[in-house]
């Protein structure tokens, strides 16, 4: 059986539909992570975000790279909560401030630096993008080993002296301060 | 051409003294300056040492050597170049030593131009500076540095005979500027005392003033003629149809502003009287016989320029006779002895100027010669004195001396006569020159306060006379019983400046009497005729008979008035200062009083001069400081601060915290979008 | 009236807006949190909303799509990587302040 | 390209001398002192080699060495002589060598460091007077500043650094802008000629120049940069602040350089750069050069007559006697432009004599109030003398040298405006003014309570302090009596710069 | 084809097996400094001859190859540029053993993560593609955060290192999300083809696109950081200040000229053609860094901050440098080079100076340690002097060529660039105020607390020397370098004027 290609009453495809709802989510879940005041529960909330996030990726065809996106991000973000509450519980818990005295002025940025971007994609003639397509893996691999070797194997050095430096720094060291 | 041959080169071509055609005369005029000034060199090295391991004789035994020296010398070359000999001739014989100022189309020698005018100077300068030395040896006798003293006097013998002897207006300037050192020096002789420091301070600037117009004038000089040797540029100057860049008139006043300064014609005089704080000696030699001359010859030098600018030479004639009457009224009321004669040089010299402003040119010279002989003889005659009652030199202290210094007081009488022209005394014959011409040529007014002035200066000087040797006694007890008479050394000169004070009018000016004519203007002739010619044409014979008989009447009478007047009021012999009858007639009314007060206080000239230049003066300099640092520099050193703060300003941004500077670098994000979208969007 | 969000999901516009909306919101949170966990998250929602464009493009521009995978892929590595980085001075910096409160590290200003 | 000759030696020797001085033991300053005597001397002595083999009828640049330098922009090192930067050179060397043995008693910490600064320094001026491209010359205009700076900074007086500090930027900020103007000037030949060749060569520009290449906006422009540079240095007010600071704090040496050569690069910049380089724009501004000049001359010396420090007032004096410089060259006129030239040369002699004799006093009484001194003329008749000998030098008494160069600018000045010329005339009086005064409150009076406090210190000059003034002493009567052979020696210079404006001599 | 790749990349390989093997040493023998370094400079001998082997005589000779090379080019620009960082790591690692040791603070992580910035660098200057550069990028940046917090026991260092590292990773997102805007709008990440895309869009009639403008603003805020401009520069004078003093030295230089090196690749190989847009943003850019860091560094009493904020200066003069290239001027771009190298070897040098003054635990960096430095160290404080004259541009040092060669440029440029290059010379001026106040204590005040004199090691000493000589060197005879930069400078893409 298939669905009509628009949803009754609302006037507006299935994707559609998914996609406000992605987008809702992940957009609500962002302002969660920069605005609650409890670290770990901003945690939770990216999670949300990124895997809304993911979803889109999917819609957008990408399959692929929301499949990393969920290793990734959720494997890595939870590490960082880990570390996160392991640091900021010792001390008097979450603080007291949430905020910046500069919030507010932050806030007015932001806001400014979204509605230009707004514009400016609006204004923007990308040329012909009417249809969608769906990224084949086979492709995906084939670029990623032969036109983006180079940035490939870079981005492994990266990773590799990314490791040792936090290595370094990470490890306790022992004797004090000066 | 290599630079050190050059330097040669011009040495030898400069030096055509081995030339024939003059014979020796170049050598011997060469000499007249240059011994002094060896003299000076070896005094001024050698004389301490000299002084302390000889005694002072050692040290002064070539200074006043040379100037005998060079005394024998100028008399060689006087008598030909008086009497037109050759090789000087009517036009004066002229040579160069070497090019002093190669400076392109600027080109200044360094030489010598002798005719009778240089003549009669060199004959005053060298004589009464000869025995200025000589009477310096017994006047410094009881001084500790006299090698210094004597090494200023031959530096400015040098000095003055340079400017005597100079052809070229730049050398004339040389010797001007250095006959001010040389009186800078000796007037601050006694440098210890302040009084004396700031005397010889004040006589060096205040001739600078009229030097800066001496000097404005040279460069006219040049502006209109392009040579500064003197006799080219007066032809050129005066040579008809010269078209002239800077008016005959101005250059004149400028060249005459120089005169004032040197001859301290009013309002430039303030220096001389104080330069009375120099040894007594300086006094006579320097401040009246020889430099202060130095205007007068100036302008007797320019002559043709000054005839061809009369505007000017009225001018002349004006400040020349208004100084004789001005000087005149404060030497009544000085009581320093030295003060009065110094007031009555400016007193004469401005009579000098009267002529030269009224044409007549050969009194003037005259008057010069004359008066440099009897002032000089006043003026070692008061120092006398002063050595006589211990370096004292308010008349109030004197009296009665006439017995315990009878050659000083006879000289001295014979001077007093001759200034105040008494005939057949010198001072006579000059003045009554001066007058008779100054009345002859129109200047009526000259002539009238010339006359008074005539009866002023017979009167002052007899005031002199009375306080100084008649009357009582009024001298310090203490020093009463052992006045003497000077040395030989003093009264020698004395005695030998007397002589010409009696005859040398008698003989330079007499024949006019005879109806020839004077043998001064005979010398003279050469130099003064064309400009003569051109004030008043041909002159009229001297007729004894018609006016030039009753204006020498007249005269005469001033005179003798003057002396009875100063008879009548400060006595003679034993006859003493009537005191009461002088404050009598000072007191008699507001008028007299004031007349008193303003010649006893130089009518206020030094308060003047001392409010505008020290106040007023001092003031203007001191803000022009405070405007210096504070403005000037305060507006650099305010750039500094300025930077400084805005620095310290902006480093407030630097907050420490990650947030504002990310909130900054998000600002700048949002300018920079803006601005690019702005750019972009612009149509290419 | 609905209708006017017909085709919203096909449209590159409103991939790259949401991108735009969560850099923004990203970037809000790395400017107003004191917390430097949290300025870290913000950080990654920054670069998550640069990966969004990256694939939206690759969708839509059919020059791009391979690639945009593939970048957004190697973006993702760097952004590990710096996260690693991040960590790690943060460790070290609350060893030595004992406070997680980035506007308390304040000790070099001016 | 040539091979190194005698101007090279001459430049680089005293740098020569500085690299072995300073493998000297520090620990031995006599054997320092001495070795940098020598070599001063060593610079001295060719320096008068080089004057003897000067042709001064041959206008043309001598001793002229060439070398490829930096030849992607056709930098050269290229020196050479003409007659003013031969006399400059001599009386660079000159001094130096008095300074150095002036330095003897006064400097007695850190000898070592002073000896080679002070080399180094004689490097930087000397290079100055004998670069012929701009880019090597604006090197040693800069290599100058640093000697200097660590001179009055080190050994200077209590207000040092602050002197030292001012001294530096207010040159600085000229100097740099002079380079952008330099660099501006060898762009502009290099896109007329479409290569770098020669494109900071003097004498290649200065030909460009008088084939107008310069003139206009940028001439005046660039001309501008010049002139600030060269004005901070000479200096001509209103830029005039940094000297009396500097010369209060300096050492006595560092005073005598500083007037006796330091101030002469600006006065010979102007000569050698600014009117060659951009005669048309040296026309519009000499007005405004030349009343700057005017108000240097007169402002200089009567703010000069209220000085309580000695040295604040030979500074000022300094600040009127420069104004002169800049007074002659900008009026155009050939004795106005020799007049400057000989009152460099005069400035030198008799400005570094007076610093020297001012330092002397210090030594013994460490202080320079005038207010405090007095009646010196018994205690110390024959340092009197001295002093009373270059002060009327410093008048300008015929017969010393500072007349003629005096007379001549002020005549020059008369010619081409009666106005002007006697304004600047009137100075005669004002110096006159402050010069006898600061000698009357020295030498004349009764010993002042202040000296005869500090008794048997007050001794008269010693002979090494004698053996510092006899050459400027005897130098001030030389050329006062036969300026001539300064006149002869820079008549090229003359000719060269009048013809570079447009002038014909004797116009 | 693999090959020949190979050979073009050898210099990266090698880099990174340096960092490997300098690890291996560390494994096999820890905390043993002798082996270490013989490594890694050994290593860099050897990278360094690699790189000229490699570049020798080659430009863009990539253009035949297929596969990963599109994104990668060797031409005497990158052979430049990375002989440059070779040199520029070598130093710092012979500079940093003895200030390192003195806080117990391993050697090899420091030479290894140092060689992997290294690297980063060097991939940055040979990359002809988009994605290459960013990454390249964050290879260099990634330890310069770790350096900034090497020492990480003390409270500064490790302060400096978050706030450099978080506004840093702030900065690369937005770098980031410009790149990817650019790739949208063009399609492509290989360098050259976006200049190809770009040349036609900017000779199209048409206004550009608002999309390609914020790219550029967003691409230019992220560089701008890098190089720390102002207003970016926020981080620069507390990182520097925080971080051990070699690393200083290290960040003030490679990073900085890291940057200027994508700045050229990426401004000017990539965007050449909107160069007319670009440029007056780089212009004021220039103008505000330059005025601000010398201002502001004229009130600094701590040395390291102070160099700081001169090192904001000295972008300022680069920045000159490249706004007279992006007016069409290939001698800017020279000059940028020039000024460079020149201003690696005295800054290096500097900070070498106050880590060997610091070299005893406790020393502050403030203005009083090196009060009297003269007495103390005559050498070191003569080195410094030097230093700090050709950092004012005082000849004849390399510093006052390299000013010289940007004001040259610039002048040449002419209109707005005059009026900057008269600028430049007012701030040179007030530079020099806060050099000479350095000078000033070093040679004219007495040291309150006596120090006693410390002995170096030969390797500082023979760094010191190096620079010392070249920073002369580079002055006296700049003529070495001059074809050299002249050579890398025409490989770069021209841009119209």
């Amino acid at each position: 059986m298939t669905l009509p290609e628009t949803i009754p009453l609302l006037g507006f495809g299935w994707d559609d539909l998914l996609f406000m709802i992605l987008a809702g989510v992940m957009l609500g879940a962002a302002l969660l992570v920069v605005t609650m005041k409890d670290i770990i529960r901003c945690g939770l909330a990216m999670i949300v975000s990124f895997a809304a996030l993911a979803g889109l990726y999917v819609l957008a065809g990408a399959t692929v790279v929301a499949a990393a996106q969920v290793l990734v991000y959720i494997g890595a973000i939870s590490v960082l909560i880990l570390f996160a509450i392991m640091l900021t519980q010792t001390k008097a818990g979450p603080s007291s401030l949430v905020f910046q005295t500069q919030a507010f002025p932050a806030a007015i940025a932001a806001a400014i630096l979204a509605l230009l971007i707004a514009i400016v994609i609006a204004a923007t003639d990308w040329g012909d993008t009417a249809k969608r397509i769906v990224t084949p893996v086979r492709d995906l691999a084939r670029s990623l080993f032969t036109d983006f070797i180079l940035p490939f194997e870079i981005v492994s050095v990266l990773l590799l002296s990314a490791v040792i430096g936090g290595v370094f720094l990470a490890k306790r060291e022992r004797g004090g301060n000066d | 051409m290599h630079l050190l041959p050059s330097l040669l080169f011009a040495a030898t071509e400069a030096t055509p003294i081995s030339a024939v055609d003059h014979g020796l005369y170049p050598l011997l005029i060469s000499l007249i300056p240059l011994l002094p000034i060896l003299g000076f060199a070896f005094t001024a090295l050698f004389g301490r040492r000299l002084m302390a391991r000889w005694g002072r004789g050692a040290a002064e035994i070539v200074p006043v050597g040379i100037v005998i020296a060079i005394w024998v010398i100028a008399l060689m070359v006087i008598v030909p170049a008086l009497s037109h000999a050759e090789p000087f001739g009517e036009q004066g014989l002229e040579f160069k030593l070497w090019t002093w100022i190669p400076a392109g189309s600027f080109q200044v020698d360094l030489g010598f131009h002798v005719d009778a005018l240089t003549a009669v100077l060199l004959l005053v300068v060298t004589t009464i500076g000869m025995l200025v030395h000589v009477y310096s040896i017994g006047y410094t006798a009881h001084d500790r540095a006299t090698w210094r003293f004597f090494a200023y006097l031959n530096l400015f013998m040098f000095s003055m005979l340079v400017l005597v002897l100079a052809s070229s207006w730049v050398l004339v300037f040389a010797g001007w500027e250095l006959v001010g050192l040389s009186s800078y020096l000796l007037i601050g002789f006694w440098y210890h005392k302040r009084s004396a420091a700031l005397a010889a301070k004040k006589a060096f600037i205040v001739n600078r003033v009229g030097d800066v117009g001496f000097a404005l004038g040279i460069m006219a000089i040049f502006v209109n003629t392009g040579t500064m040797n003197i006799q080219e540029s007066l032809a050129k100057l005066i040579a008809p149809g010269a078209v002239l860049t800077i008016p005959l008139g101005v250059v004149a006043l400028l060249v005459f502003a120089g005169a004032m300064g040197k001859s301290a014609q009013f309002p430039l005089h303030v220096w001389l009287p104080d330069a009375m704080e120099g040894p007594t000696p300086v006094s006579a030699l320097i401040h009246a016989a020889t430099m202060v001359n130095a205007g007068v010859y100036l302008i007797a030098r320019a002559n043709p320029l000054f005839a061809h600018a009369q505007e000017a030479m009225v001018l002349v004639a004006a400040i020349g006779i208004f100084t004789a009457i001005f000087a005149a009224s404060i030497a009544f009321t000085q009581t320093d002895i030295k003060r009065v004669l110094a007031y009555s040089t400016l007193s004469q010299l401005g009579y000098m100027f009267a002529a030269l402003g009224v044409g007549a040119f050969v009194p003037a010279i005259f008057h010069l010669m004359t008066h440099g002989f009897f002032k000089g003889l006043l003026f070692l005659g008061s120092g006398s004195v002063i050595h006589a009652v211990h370096e004292e030199q308010d008349m109030n202290r004197m009296g009665a001396l006439w017995r315990k210094i009878p050659i000083t007081h006879a000289t001295m009488l014979i001077g007093t006569i001759a200034i105040a022209g008494i005939p057949p005394l010198a001072g006579f014959f000059s003045k009554d020159e001066i007058l008779g011409e100054a009345f002859k040529f129109g200047f009526g007014w000259v002539w009238a306060i010339g006359l008074v002035v005539a009866v002023m200066t017979a009167f002052y000087m007899w005031r002199l006379m009375g306080k100084t040797f008649y009357g009582e006694s009024r001298v310090d007890p203490a020093v009463e019983p052992n006045i003497h008479e000077s040395p030989w050394q003093m009264t020698l000169p004395l005695v030998l400046l007397a002589i010409p004070s009696i005859g040398l009018g008698a003989i330079l000016g007499g024949q006019v009497f005879a109806g020839g004519t004077g043998l001064l203007a005979g010398w003279l002739e050469p130099v003064f005729k064309d400009s003569e010619r051109v004030l008043h044409g041909t002159p009229e014979a001297f007729q004894l008979a018609g006016i030039d008989g009753i204006l020498v009447l007249v005269s005469v009478a001033a005179a003798a008035l003057g002396l009875a007047a100063g008879l009548a009021l400060f006595g003679w012999g034993r006859r003493r200062v009537r005191q009461d009858r002088v404050d009598a007639i000072s007191n008699a009314n507001g008028a007299t009083r004031f007349l008193y007060r303003a010649s006893l206080n130089k009518w206020w000239f030094d308060d003047l001069n001392d409010l505008l230049f020290i106040r007023i003066g001092g003031r203007v300099a001191a803000a022009m400081w405070w405007f210096d640092r504070t403005i000037v520099d305060g507006a650099v050193n305010a750039v500094g601060l300025v930077t400084q703060d805005a620095g310290g300003g902006l480093r407030r941004i630097q907050t420490g915290r990650v947030q504002n500077y990310a909130l900054g670098i998000a600002i700048g994000l949002i300018v920079m979008a803006g601005s690019f979208l702005l750019i972009v969007g612009q149509p290419r | 009236m609905l209708g006017a969000l017909d085709g919203l999901s096909r449209s590159l516009d409103a991939y790259l807006v949401l991108a735009g909306v969560l850099f923004a919101i990203g970037s809000f949170g790395f400017l107003a949190r004191r917390n430097a966990i949290s300025m870290l998250m913000s950080i990654e929602l920054m670069v998550n909303a640069v990966n969004l464009a990256i694939i939206a493009f690759g969708a839509f521009d059919p020059r791009l799509n391979p690639n945009a995978s593939v970048i957004a892929l190697i973006v993702m590595a760097s952004a590990a990587a710096e996260a690693t980085v991040g960590l790690a001075i943060v460790i070290a910096i609350y060893r030595n302040r004992k406070t997680p409160l980035v506007d308390e590290y304040d000790a070099m200003r001016q | 390209m040539t091979t190194p000759g005698l101007v090279t030696l001459v430049t680089f020797l005293p740098l020569l001398g500085a690299v072995l001085i300073a493998f000297l033991p520090s620990g031995r300053p006599q054997l320092v002192r001495y070795a940098a005597l020598g070599v001063a001397l060593a610079a001295w002595v060719v320096s008068l080699v080089m004057l003897v083999g000067f042709v001064a009828s041959d206008y043309s640049i001598q001793f002229a060495e060439s070398a490829p330098w930096i030849p992607m922009f056709g930098i050269k090192y290229a020196v050479g002589v003409d007659g003013l930067s031969l006399a400059l050179v001599v009386l660079t060397t000159t001094l130096t060598w008095i300074s150095i043995l002036a330095s003897f008693g006064p400097i007695q910490n850190r000898v070592k460091e002073y000896m080679i600064s002070f080399l180094i320094l004689e490097v930087g001026m000397i290079g100055v007077f004998v670069a012929r491209d701009l880019f090597l010359f604006y090197i040693f205009w800069e290599l100058v500043l640093v000697p200097m700076y660590l001179i009055i900074g080190i050994w200077g007086g209590k207000n040092r650094i602050y002197a030292t500090i001012k001294f530096v930027l207010y040159t600085l900020v000229g100097s740099l802008l002079m380079l952008v103007a330099i660099l501006a000037t060898a762009f502009t030949y290099q896109h007329a000629q479409g290569s770098w060749a020669d494109a900071f060569d003097v004498a290649v520009l200065t030909k460009a120049a008088a084939g107008g290449m310069f003139n206009g906006t940028f001439g005046f422009l660039a001309f501008g940069a010049f002139f600030l540079a060269f004005a901070i240095k000479v200096p001509m007010f209103p830029f005039h602040t940094w000297l009396p600071d500097a010369h209060v704090e300096a050492p006595t040496a560092g005073s005598v350089i500083l007037a006796g050569v330091l101030l002469k690069l600006g006065g010979y910049g102007f000569i050698r750069f600014a009117l060659p380089l951009f005669p048309e724009a040296a026309h519009t501004w000499a007005p405004l050069i030349i009343v700057l000049s005017l108000i240097g001359i007169i402002y200089g010396a009567i703010v000069a007559l209220v000085q309580p420090d000695l040295k604040k007032l030979v500074a000022y004096s300094s600040v009127s006697h420069m104004g002169f410089v800049t007074l002659g060259i900008f009026v155009f006129q050939e004795q106005g432009l020799q007049g400057a030239m000989l009152q460099m040369i005069n400035h030198g002699l008799i400005t570094g004599a007076l610093f020297l004799l001012v330092g002397i006093i210090y030594e013994r009484m460490h202080d320079r109030t005038i207010a405090k001194m007095g009646g010196l003329g018994s205690r110390m008749p024959v340092y009197s003398a001295a002093f009373g000998f270059f002060i009327f030098a410093s008048v300008g008494l015929p017969g010393l040298s500072g007349f003629v160069g005096e007379f001549l600018t002020l005549l020059g000045t008369f010619v081409v405006s009666p106005a002007a010329g006697a304004v600047a005339t009137f100075v005669m009086i004002f110096a006159a003014g402050y010069l006898l005064w600061m000698f009357q409150r020295l030498a004349f009076g009764e010993l002042s309570e202040f000296l005869s406090g500090l008794g048997s210190h007050i001794t008269d000059m010693k002979p090494i302090e004698a053996l510092t003034l006899v050459p400027l002493g005897a130098l001030v009567v030389i050329f006062g009596l036969f300026p001539g052979l300064v006149l002869n020696l820079v008549a090229g210079s003359v000719d060269a710069t009048l013809r570079a404006v447009g002038v014909a001599a004797g116009g | 084809m693999i090959a020949n790749d190979a050979v073009l990349l050898a210099p990266i390989i090698v880099s990174i097996l340096l960092a490997a093997a300098i690890l291996a040493i560390d494994f096999a023998l820890p905390g043993r400094k002798v082996p270490a370094l013989a490594v890694t400079i050994g290593g860099l001998t050897l990278l360094g001859a690699v790189i000229l082997l490699t570049g020798n005589g080659t430009a863009f000779e990539t253009q035949g190859l297929d596969g990963p090379v599109h994104a990668y080019v060797v031409d005497p620009l990158t052979t430049f540029l990375q002989v440059l960082f070779v040199v520029i790591v070598a130093l710092t690692v012979v500079f940093a053993p003895d200030y390192l040791e003195e806080r117990g603070l391993p050697v090899a992580e420091f030479a290894a993560v140092l060689v992997f910035a290294m690297t980063g660098a060097m991939v940055i200057a040979s990359s002809a593609d988009l994605l290459v550069l960013f990454l390249g990028l964050e290879l260099m940046v990634l330890p310069g955060y770790m350096l900034a917090g090497y020492h990480k026991t003390d409270g500064y260092s490790t302060e400096g290192a978050i706030k450099y590292f978080l506004l840093g990773s702030f900065s690369s997102a937005i770098f980031l999300f410009g790149l990817a805007f650019i790739w949208g709008l063009t399609g492509t990440t290989n360098i050259a083809e976006v200049y190809a895309k770009l040349n036609e869009i900017a000779n199209g009639a048409a206004a550009l696109s608002p999309g390609l403008g914020m790219g550029l603003a967003f691409l230019m805020t992220g560089v701008a950081f890098k190089i720390a401009a102002v207003p970016f520069h926020y981080w620069t004078p507390d990182a520097y200040q925080g971080s051990p003093t070699p690393v200083t030295g290290y960040l003030s230089v490679g990073p900085k000229i890291g940057a200027f090196a994508l700045i050229i690749r990426l401004f000017g190989d990539t965007l050449g053609p909107l160069a007319a847009d670009w440029n007056i943003v780089i212009m004021v850019l220039a103008a505000l860094t330059m005025t601000l860091g010398n201002l502001v560094a004229l009130t600094q009493d701590n040395v390291k901050r102070m160099l700081g904020y001169s090192s904001i200066a000295h972008t300022g003069y680069m920045l000159v440098g490249f706004a007279a290239y992006g007016q069409g001027q290939q001698l800017g771009l020279e000059g940028l080079l020039f000024y460079a190298a020149a201003y690696s070897f005295m800054n290096l040098g500097a900070f070498a100076v106050i880590a060997a003054v610091q070299k005893r635990r406790g020393v502050t960096s403030n203005l009083s340690t090196f009060a009297g430095l003269i007495r103390r160290e005559p050498v070191l404080g003569i080195m410094m002097t030097l230093f700090l004259l050709s950092l004012t541009g005082i000849p004849p040092t390399a510093g006052f060529f390299g000013k010289f060669y940007v004001i040259l440029a610039a002048v040449n440029a002419g209109g707005w660039l005059t009026v900057l290059a008269v600028l430049t010379m007012l701030n040179a001026a007030v530079a020099a105020f806060y050099y000479l106040r350095l000078v000033v204590y070093m040679w004219m005040r007495e040291p309150q607390t006596e120090m006693p004199a410390l002995r170096h090691g030969r390797l500082v000493w023979a760094g010191l020397a190096v620079t010392t000589v070249l920073t002369i060197a580079l002055g006296l005879v700049p003529g070495v370098l001059l074809d050299i930069v002249q050579g890398a400078a025409a490989a770069a893409t021209k841009l119209g004027g």
